[in-house]
């Protein structure tokens, strides 16, 4: 099986190029591998039906955190969900080929619909829950790309930008609620989990667990409250709308907790949430789907009702639901596989979809009217066709809920009834009545577009009349998949006369009556207002969600994001001055032990010079010059305290390094004019604030920190190595061209740096003259700066004497 | 001992002199500069074997045994850093030789890229943490200049707020280098980590490492503090911004990585927790400064912050799981995002702007180009099979193993907020019609590859994007690895042995 | 002996720097200032170097005061020529005591011949 | 010139002979080859190189009299209560032409009693100078240094 | 005096930050040459450097007369001293040329954060989007 | 406590009061020359102090410094002296033209 999906998705990589070969032919030769795929599995029916499993695994990523294996697991159920996506996806490509015959993206629709082929057919046949996310991701993100295939248009963009949020969100819940179950159980495979579902059930995160699953499923298989971003992908082509939303990823979701459902379901939490959710979503979606004219609205909506009937059948958990919700998915992929095509077909002949614009099509296109009303038929749940019996099987499965059957039923009937009325709607109007004047002159529909609805509208009616065809090799063990334990089952059109059937009856004649009174429903204010509650309010929630994140986000940049370096520095040093501040006052505490004797009164005449020139620095704000002065009396006295402390060398270096400084400042002062500007009180107060809580921070700090004596082993062993084995007499230049050498290399390259730096930031100019470009240059590096300053400084004493 | 540990040192050092002195021959000076970054990339394979084969290699330089000199410390970290950055710098190279014009050329920017390499190898590979304030400052100057290279008035403006509070993070670091010499009178990091446990005052310690926390903090663009990152990084020529945004705000991080797991252990509780609460808001605040922008190069700036957030939230849980995915994230990280700036350069060459508005139909007429977006971009927001993916996959795991469940469903949002931004992105300048105006004549006439030589942009972006490919569908060996690393981190023994030798 | 004189010297030099700084309080105008500064200054650091000379009487610490005595002799004029220049264009405030300006009627012809411009480099 | 060169050998031969090679030595060997060639001087030497140096030793002993005296009298002056001295900027008409004599000039007015130099006029002719007493008018001022600092610079240099 | 070293370190960083703060470009690099020196002082005072003999070894010793002042501290120090000087030079250059080409020194209403770059970029790589035509 | 050792001290005294006066000049200025001319001083006045520090510590090593000092503390001087030159005739121009 992981050769299949790897080479469809090889496939699926090379198409472009395939397509650029064989121009119009493509699809039919790209529709070869879906149907071989179809034919692999079908293959495998014999030992499937005996109720034999299948498992593949190839280890993707083992270790002693990560068990993701590629691991497959065929059985009933993910036999008949990967039966339905090759089978239909054999048509849907040929149909596309058909629909987009003229579309210059025709490759890129086969590549990116092949990719999604393989990823859904990954995940109803992978066994590793990670595998299965990953596949799962894969289709949000194909899809994304096929819902804005028509990427000119903003709405298509939008909608598929809807589906992918929808989804992605919905697949992330899945993953978190996947990890925790891996983590309860430990095992990762879904095939051992089948039979956990004891220990899952019982564990403390079953709830979280439960309802992310359900997240996911939910907004995959377009549920109530999510269901709005379905109607809107119905933005994209046909084919896609015909593949993806309805006949397989919809249904990811359904499979998913179908799957899971020994592992997870059969409780009083999964019967309300699923089924709740399901009856609601069946019973709203069902009423929507007539209040549009717009065929594809009206199928999207019936298609959100079916997937909440399945949700439903799932919830109930009763082995008869298995059985109706295996053979509703069956049928419901094939009815409403031919409608979309159909729909498609008169969009893509007729030029428009809306069922009032269209009439009396069935002399122009025959096949396409009878394709349709067969499947119509099926949709609407007549004998003798498929779709019947699953409705029967609905009933009666809703008739024996435990608790509230009733509630169920009625639910039941009253949303079919509408969609008896949907399918009148979507088979009468456009074929029947008289004819209409259509933008485009209608005519039957290419081969490659109509053969898949006719097949698959045939093969609801063959299945309908025998259904023992399929029900003993593809709905039982399916239906025993998803029960989670072997059953027997077969199914009959008549059951003779019985509570289902009188309900079917009183169906159809509610639909009738729907119908007959539709264009007047249609436009009933009660239509409308529940049309806007439910189709379109969803949405506007949905928009001002992002719009207000968008706001939020807005808002938060121009308050942080503001431009003003001042107020980064600000907000940079009062986080530092909290997170510094309090973990040490709270944790370490001030520790103070200076003593103040034995300072010298020439060491305090230091001081206070310091302090003063600070003083003269602070209050001197308009004049740059005294600044400048007043920092480098700061630095001469810097270099006193070092030579008092016997750094020789150190003081010399700070010496030389101010005065360069203060030399490089002031040329710079020459050239740059002073700013006049100051800032309010406030913001001054602000600063004089920090400013001097970070000193006294540091001073505090510096104090608890001397508080101890230090360990000066190191400075100890440099000083009995410095001469003996390093030949050095002065043990600070030891240290710097020997025991810590690559500082220094360090430091000479910074100090090049700078100076290929300033060269470059002076000479790329296109303003400023030569003259002071050479000033600058040299004032990079500390020699030259001082032979350049000597010769600048003393160009007008040269002229002078 | 080990002298191959010098060599990513040398050589770029090496290279630039060399480059600087044929800095009037472009063409010369292209082919030193790809060459050069070639032997880094050796060297480092070579260094990389040796550590994988037979653990932590160490070099004492001037064979003053450790704590007395200075010594260089390759571990499977360091060793993974190196390989990334070295691979960047192939990169970014091979990308400059196009998007670099004459003059920037002629005023060192090759040189400067190989000293910025060096200060970054340098970095990685020191075990003495006033070296690594030495190596910080070499890759700050030289970034420095990198970003104010050209003097349009937009560098200066970006380079301005980067270099003040660049400097003063430095500054900061500095002032921390001498608070642990004052409380345990060594700088050797293997020795402060034996000597930081018998330190009485534990309060002071942990004080110390907020000090370090805020410097690297600045440096690696953390909640409160990266404010220079969106107001500079997307003025340099492209090049410059992809290597910036994929690997400097990393040394940051692998800074904090490597002290908050070999220095500060003594007060987990607290620090760790902090560390966790930075995480959150940094990956919120970025994300959504992201959505709130329009310029290609600024949602990608805005995006670094917010996924610096992922890494630090990875060194937070400080489980083995979760140091791994935080290394696994750099590394994804640094292909991915520099990836999508070298995009954004070849979308500004066709389109001429970076304006998302203002572009459009890149879809249209660059398919190709398009597919390698989308690899990039949704490796970002982590979607299998891609590397990204991954990365998502062990911090969200690791994240629920220890039940942290608010941060790592905030992490899981944020990254549904990425791919937001992303297909922002991709939907107005890819998917969006094109322009009626400002577009360039050449827009959809010049091909990806022929007459324009685009290719030369191109051929990297396509080596990336494989890689990213790659690592996704392959991820057995690169996971190996960093949990060998981040089992290193958890067992700093090793590491102390390996440097002082046994105690 | 050396002690001695070494000792004086210091003095000496202190007594000569206290005096340059009062001088540069108390005088009235700039020019004046640097009287004080520049004379007593130099004199007061070339007395100090002397005595640390005598006090180590080795020829490498002489020589080296000596050229530092030297380089000061040197440069302090020049200096002092420099600012008292600066000082002089940048406007100075005489004080009541001054009775004659012979360079002020030198800048007014130097301008009117417009030799000035010639003469200050103009700056940016 | 080359006799100089030759004072310069005479002194390099000195260190050689006691061995001992630091600039004390040079000092000592430039100041002994000094009175070799004093004494056999007049033979071999034209340019009246002897005479010159010993006026510049006398001009430097001069010179240093001069700050010394002229400390003591800013000394007197700063320490002393109120001003009594009369000051201005001055105009000297100068006679030294080379530019080496003229900064000489203007650094040693600058280090002697009560003159600062200031200024020179581009001809070269005038140096301005700040007095700080001119209570003896201005003359005086020329005078003391036309005839004092001007002459002794003069003598060495010409 | 070593008790008072803190002190004055902390006092010069506070100058240094308020400086660092306010509206002028060169007042802020003032600024920052202050707190440069402040944490030099301080990596001095925390590396207890007493007044000592200087870390010298006599002529004729093996070992610098005890007791010497810490010599680590100087040499680190040292290395700090020049890198920042170095740093320095390149932000007055950078500041210089900044002034030039945005024409004023207000940080507040010249360091907006810009928006498209794509013009300047555009306008720099001239010789390329030649290639590009050609 | 000989002779010696008292000269020292006075010199010390006479330093430091130095050093104080001229910052209140400094202070005071009131123009920027004012100012340079006590840096001037200033920058002396340290010479001093290094110069005496070396007889009173007993290592003359720390002359080197007191050399370094006057080396460049007069390229200090000078430029600030050129900065106001510049600055003035720039407003003298501006004045006369």
């Amino acid at each position: 099986m992981l050769i299949m999906i790897a080479l469809i998705f090889g496939v699926a990589l090379v198409t472009p190029w395939l397509s650029g070969l064989l121009k119009e032919k493509a699809g039919w030769v790209l529709a070869l591998l879906p149907l071989s795929s179809f034919i692999y599995l079908v293959s495998w029916i014999p030992e499937i039906a005996t109720g034999g499993t299948v498992t593949q695994s190839t280890v993707w990523v083992s270790m002693d955190y990560f068990e993701v294996n590629l691991a497959f697991y065929l059985d009933g159920l993910s036999l008949m969900f990967g039966l339905i996506i090759t089978g239909i996806g054999t048509f849907i490509v040929l149909y596309g080929n058909g629909y987009l015959h003229d579309n210059i993206y025709l490759p890129r629709f086969h590549c990116t619909n092949l990719l999604f082929m393989g990823s859904m057919l990954g995940v109803v046949l992978a066994d590793n829950l990670i595998s299965i996310f990953v596949f799962w991701e894969l289709t949000s993100f194909t899809s994304y790309l096929l819902i804005g295939f028509n990427h000119e248009q903003e709405a298509s963009r939008k909608a598929a930008l809807q589906a992918l949020l929808v989804t992605g969100i919905g697949g992330l819940a899945l993953l978190a609620g996947m990890i925790l179950m891996g983590f309860a159980t430990g095992h990762w495979e879904v095939s051992t989990l089948l039979n956990e579902g004891d220990i899952v059930r019982n564990h403390l995160h079953y709830l979280p667990i439960l309802l992310l699953v359900l997240g996911g499923a939910f907004t995959k298989s377009a549920q109530f409250p999510f269901h709005f971003w379905l109607p809107s992908a119905m933005a994209a082509p046909t084919p896609v709308s015909a593949y993806l939303h309805s006949a397989t990823m919809v249904k990811a979701g359904v499979y998913i907790l179908a799957r899971l459902h020994p592992v997870l379901g059969s409780t009083e939490p999964w019967l309300i949430l699923v089924g709740g959710f399901g009856l609601v979503t069946l019973l709203m979606s069902a009423w929507l789907s007539i209040s549009f004219t717009d065929m594809k609205q009206i199928l999207a909506y019936s298609t959100v009702m079916s997937l909440g009937t399945m949700m439903m059948l799932i919830g109930l958990g009763t082995g008869l639901a298995m059985q109706a919700l295996v053979v509703y998915i069956f049928t419901h992929a094939m009815y409403k596989g031919a409608l979309f095509m159909v729909a498609g077909a008169i969009d893509h002949e007729a030029g428009t979809r809306d069922v009032l614009k269209l009439g009396g099509l069935w002399s122009l296109m025959p096949i396409s009217a009878v394709t349709a009303i067969i499947a119509a038929l099926s949709m609407a749940g007549i004998p003798p066709l498929y779709g019947f019996i699953a409705k029967e099987l609905l009933y009666e499965s809703a008739l024996e809920v435990a608790g509230w059957p009733v509630l169920f039923i009625s639910v039941a009937v009253i949303a079919n009834m509408a969609i008896v009325a949907a399918s009148a709607i979507v088979v009468i109007r456009p074929f029947f009545g008289k004819q209409v004047k259509t933008p485009h002159k209608a005519h039957e529909a290419p081969f490659s577009m109509w053969i898949g609805s006719a097949v698959l509208a045939v093969l609801s009616m063959i299945f309908g009349i025998w259904p023992f065809l399929v029900d003993k090799n593809l709905m039982v063990p399916a239906a025993s998949g998803v029960w989670g334990a072997p059953m027997n089952f077969y199914l009959s059109l008549w059951h003779g006369i019985n509570l289902p059937l009188i309900l079917s009856v009183v169906t159809l004649a509610g639909g009738i009556l729907v119908y007959w009174h539709w264009d007047y429903l249609r436009d009933s204010i009660p239509m409308r207002v529940y049309q806007t509650g439910f189709a379109k309010f969803p949405v506007k929630v949905y928009e001002n969600l992002v719009n207000g994140m968008l706001g939020l986000a807005g808002w938060q940049t121009r308050v942080l994001q503001n431009g003003l370096i001042s107020n980064y520095l600000v907000t940079i040093l009062i986080a530092a001055l909290i997170g510094i501040g309090y973990t040490f006052v709270s944790r370490s505490g001030v520790i103070l032990n200076p003593d103040f004797t034995e300072i010298y009164f020439y060491e305090w005449a230091l001081v206070i010079a310091i302090f003063t020139s600070l003083g003269i620095i602070l209050a001197f704000g308009h004049s740059r010059l005294t600044m400048v002065i007043g920092a480098g009396v700061v630095g001469f006295n810097l270099a006193l305290i070092y030579l008092i402390h016997g750094a020789a060398d150190l003081a010399m270096t700070q010496v030389m390094v101010e005065t360069l400084t203060v030399i490089l400042v002031v040329l710079v002062l020459i050239h740059v004019p002073q700013l006049q500007a100051t800032r309010n009180l406030i913001s001054q107060s602000r600063d004089a604030f920090v400013a001097v809580a970070s000193g006294l921070l540091m001073t505090l700090l510096i104090y608890t920190a001397t508080s101890t004596p230090l360990d000066m082993f190191i400075s100890e062993f440099y000083a009995e190595a410095s001469y003996p084995l390093a030949h050095g007499r002065n043990i600070v230049n030891v240290i710097l061209v020997d025991f810590r050498a690559l500082d220094t290399m360090g430091e000479v390259v910074v100090m090049s740096v700078a100076g290929i730096a300033v060269y470059a930031l002076i000479k790329m100019t296109r303003t400023g003259s030569a003259k002071n470009r050479s000033e600058k240059i040299n004032s990079g590096k500390p020699g030259s700066a001082k032979k350049k300053s000597a010769t600048s400084g003393s160009t007008p004493k040269g002229k002078a004497l | 001992m080990n002298g191959l540990l010098i060599l990513p040192i040398a050589l770029p050092l090496l290279t630039a002199t060399l480059a600087l002195i044929f800095r009037n021959y472009s063409s010369i000076q292209r082919w030193i500069g790809v060459a050069g970054m070639v032997a880094i990339l050796m060297s480092v394979a070579a260094l990389f074997r040796d550590v994988y084969v037979d653990g932590i290699q160490v070099l004492q330089l001037g064979n003053w045994e450790a704590p007395f000199g200075i010594t260089l410390v390759g571990d499977m970290l360091s060793m993974l850093m190196l390989g990334i950055s070295a691979i960047m710098g192939l990169i970014i190279a091979v990308y400059s030789i196009y998007d670099i014009d004459k003059e920037r050329e002629q005023f060192g920017y090759y040189p400067l890229l190989h000293i910025l390499l060096m200060g970054v190898n340098g970095s990685f590979l020191t075990g003495d943490i006033f070296n690594m304030y030495v190596w910080f400052e070499v890759l700050l100057v030289a970034s420095f200049i990198l970003l104010a290279l050209g003097n349009s008035k937009n560098q200066l403006q970006g380079a301005l707020k980067y270099v003040i509070i660049n400097l003063f993070s430095s500054l900061i670091f500095l002032f921390g280098v001498a608070m642990l010499y004052s409380i345990t009178g060594s700088l050797n990091m293997a020795d402060l980590a034996l000597r930081l446990p018998e330190v009485e005052n534990v309060g002071l310690v942990t004080t110390v490492a907020m000090i370090f926390l805020i410097a690297f903090g600045i440096k690696a663009a953390i909640f409160p503090l990266f404010f220079w990152l969106p107001a500079s990084y997307h003025t340099p020529p492209v090049a410059i911004s992809a290597i910036f945004g994929g690997l400097l705000t990393k040394v940051g991080v692998y800074a904090l990585i490597r002290t908050f797991t070999l220095l500060f252990t003594q007060d987990v509780g607290y620090t760790h927790t902090i560390l966790l609460w930075i995480a959150g808001f940094t990956m919120v605040t970025g994300v959504l400064g992201a959505a709130s922008h329009y310029e290609f190069r600024k949602i990608l700036s805005f995006h670094i912050v917010s996924q610096i957030g992922y890494m630090i939230m990875g060194l937070a849980f400080n489980t083995k799981l979760g140091l791994m995915g935080a290394i696994f994230y750099v590394l994804h990280n640094i292909l991915a995002k520099s990836n999508l700036f070298l995009i954004s350069g070849i979308a500004q060459r066709l389109t001429g702007t970076f304006e998302l508005k203002q572009m459009g139909g890149l879809y249209k007429h660059y398919p190709f180009l398009a597919v390698l977006f989308l690899i990039s971009a949704f490796a970002l927001a982590g979607f299998p099979p891609l590397s990204g993916f991954w990365a998502k996959l062990s911090l969200v795991k690791a994240g629920l193993s220890i039940e942290a469940y608010v941060i790592t469903a905030v992490a899981i949002l944020v990254g549904l907020l990425t791919l937001f931004s992303m297909t922002k992105i991709w939907m107005s300048a890819f998917w969006g019609p094109v322009p009626e105006k400002g577009v360039p004549d050449h827009f959809g006439k010049m091909p990806l590859f022929g007459p324009g030589n685009l290719y030369i942009m191109v051929l990297p972006v396509m080596a990336i994007a494989g890689l990213i490919i790659l690592i996704g569908l392959v991820a057995q060996p690169l996971l190996e690895v960093c949990l060998i690393a981040a089992e290193q981190l958890l067992n700093p023994s090793v590491y102390i042995e390996a440097v002082l030798g046994a105690q | 002996m050396f002690e001695i004189i070494a000792g004086i010297c210091l003095i000496l030099g202190g007594f000569f720097m206290f005096v340059a700084a009062v001088g540069i309080l108390r005088l009235p105008d700039i020019l004046m200032r640097m009287h004080a500064s520049t004379k007593a200054g130099t004199l007061g650091i070339g007395l100090i170097l002397l005595a640390v000379a005598f006090t180590y009487a080795e020829i490498g610490i002489v020589s080296r005061a000596v050229a530092t005595i030297i380089f000061v002799l040197m440069t302090a004029p020049v200096a002092a020529h420099t600012i008292g220049r600066a000082a002089y264009y940048h406007g100075i405030k005489f004080w009541k005591g001054t009775i004659v300006d012979d360079l002020k009627s030198y800048y007014e012809r130097s301008r009117k011949a417009g030799l000035s411009s010639g003469n200050h480099p103009d700056p940016h | 010139m080359k006799i100089f060169l030759f004072n310069i050998i005479l002194a390099m031969i000195w260190m050689a002979v006691t061995a001992t090679f630091s600039f004390g030595n040079l000092l000592i060997g430039m100041i002994i080859g000094y009175f070799v060639l004093l004494v056999v001087g007049s033979t071999i030497d034209q340019s009246g190189y002897t005479r010159k140096v010993w006026k510049a030793a006398i001009l430097i002993i001069f010179f240093l009299k001069e700050l010394f005296v002229s400390s003591v009298r800013v000394a007197k002056d700063v320490l002393r209560p109120g001003f009594r001295m009369e000051s201005g900027v001055v105009a000297i008409p100068l006679d030294v032409t080379s530019d080496f004599e003229i900064m000489l000039l203007a650094n040693m007015i600058s280090l002697t009693p009560g003159t600062l130099s200031l200024e020179v006029s581009e001809d070269r002719k005038e140096l301005f100078i700040h007095a700080m007493y001119i209570d003896e008018g201005v003359d005086h001022v020329r005078e003391s240094i036309k005839n004092g600092l001007e002459q002794y610079i003069m003598e060495v240099t010409r | 005096m070593e008790a008072l070293l803190p002190v004055i370190a902390g006092s010069i960083f506070a100058a240094g930050v308020y400086l660092l703060l306010k509206k002028g470009l060169i007042t802020t690099i003032i600024g920052i040459m202050l707190i440069s020196n402040s944490v030099n002082l301080a990596l001095f005072s925390l590396g207890r450097v007493t007044r000592e003999n200087p870390p010298l070894v006599a002529n004729g010793e093996l070992i610098p007369a005890t007791p010497f002042a810490n010599p680590l501290p100087q040499a680190l120090i040292l290395t700090a001293i020049v890198i920042g000087f170095g740093l320095l030079a390149f932000v007055l250059a950078l500041a210089y040329r900044s002034y030039k080409e945005l024409g004023t020194v207000d940080q507040d209403t010249l360091l907006k954060d810009p928006e498209d770059t794509s013009k300047a970029i555009v306008n720099v790589t001239n010789d390329n989007r030649g290639k590009i035509n050609r | 406590m000989n002779f010696f050792s008292i000269a020292i001290i006075v010199v010390y005294v006479f330093l430091s009061l130095s050093l104080l006066i001229s910052l209140v000049r400094m202070i005071i200025g009131p123009t920027p020359p004012d100012r340079v001319v006590a840096l001037d001083l200033i920058a002396f006045v340290v010479m001093g102090y290094i110069a005496t520090y070396s007889i009173s510590s007993g290592h003359p090593v720390y002359l080197d410094v007191a050399i370094a000092l006057a080396l460049i503390a007069f390229f200090g001087t000078v430029a600030f002296a050129r900065y106001i030159f510049l600055r003035a005739s720039q407003r003298r121009e501006d004045q006369h033209v």
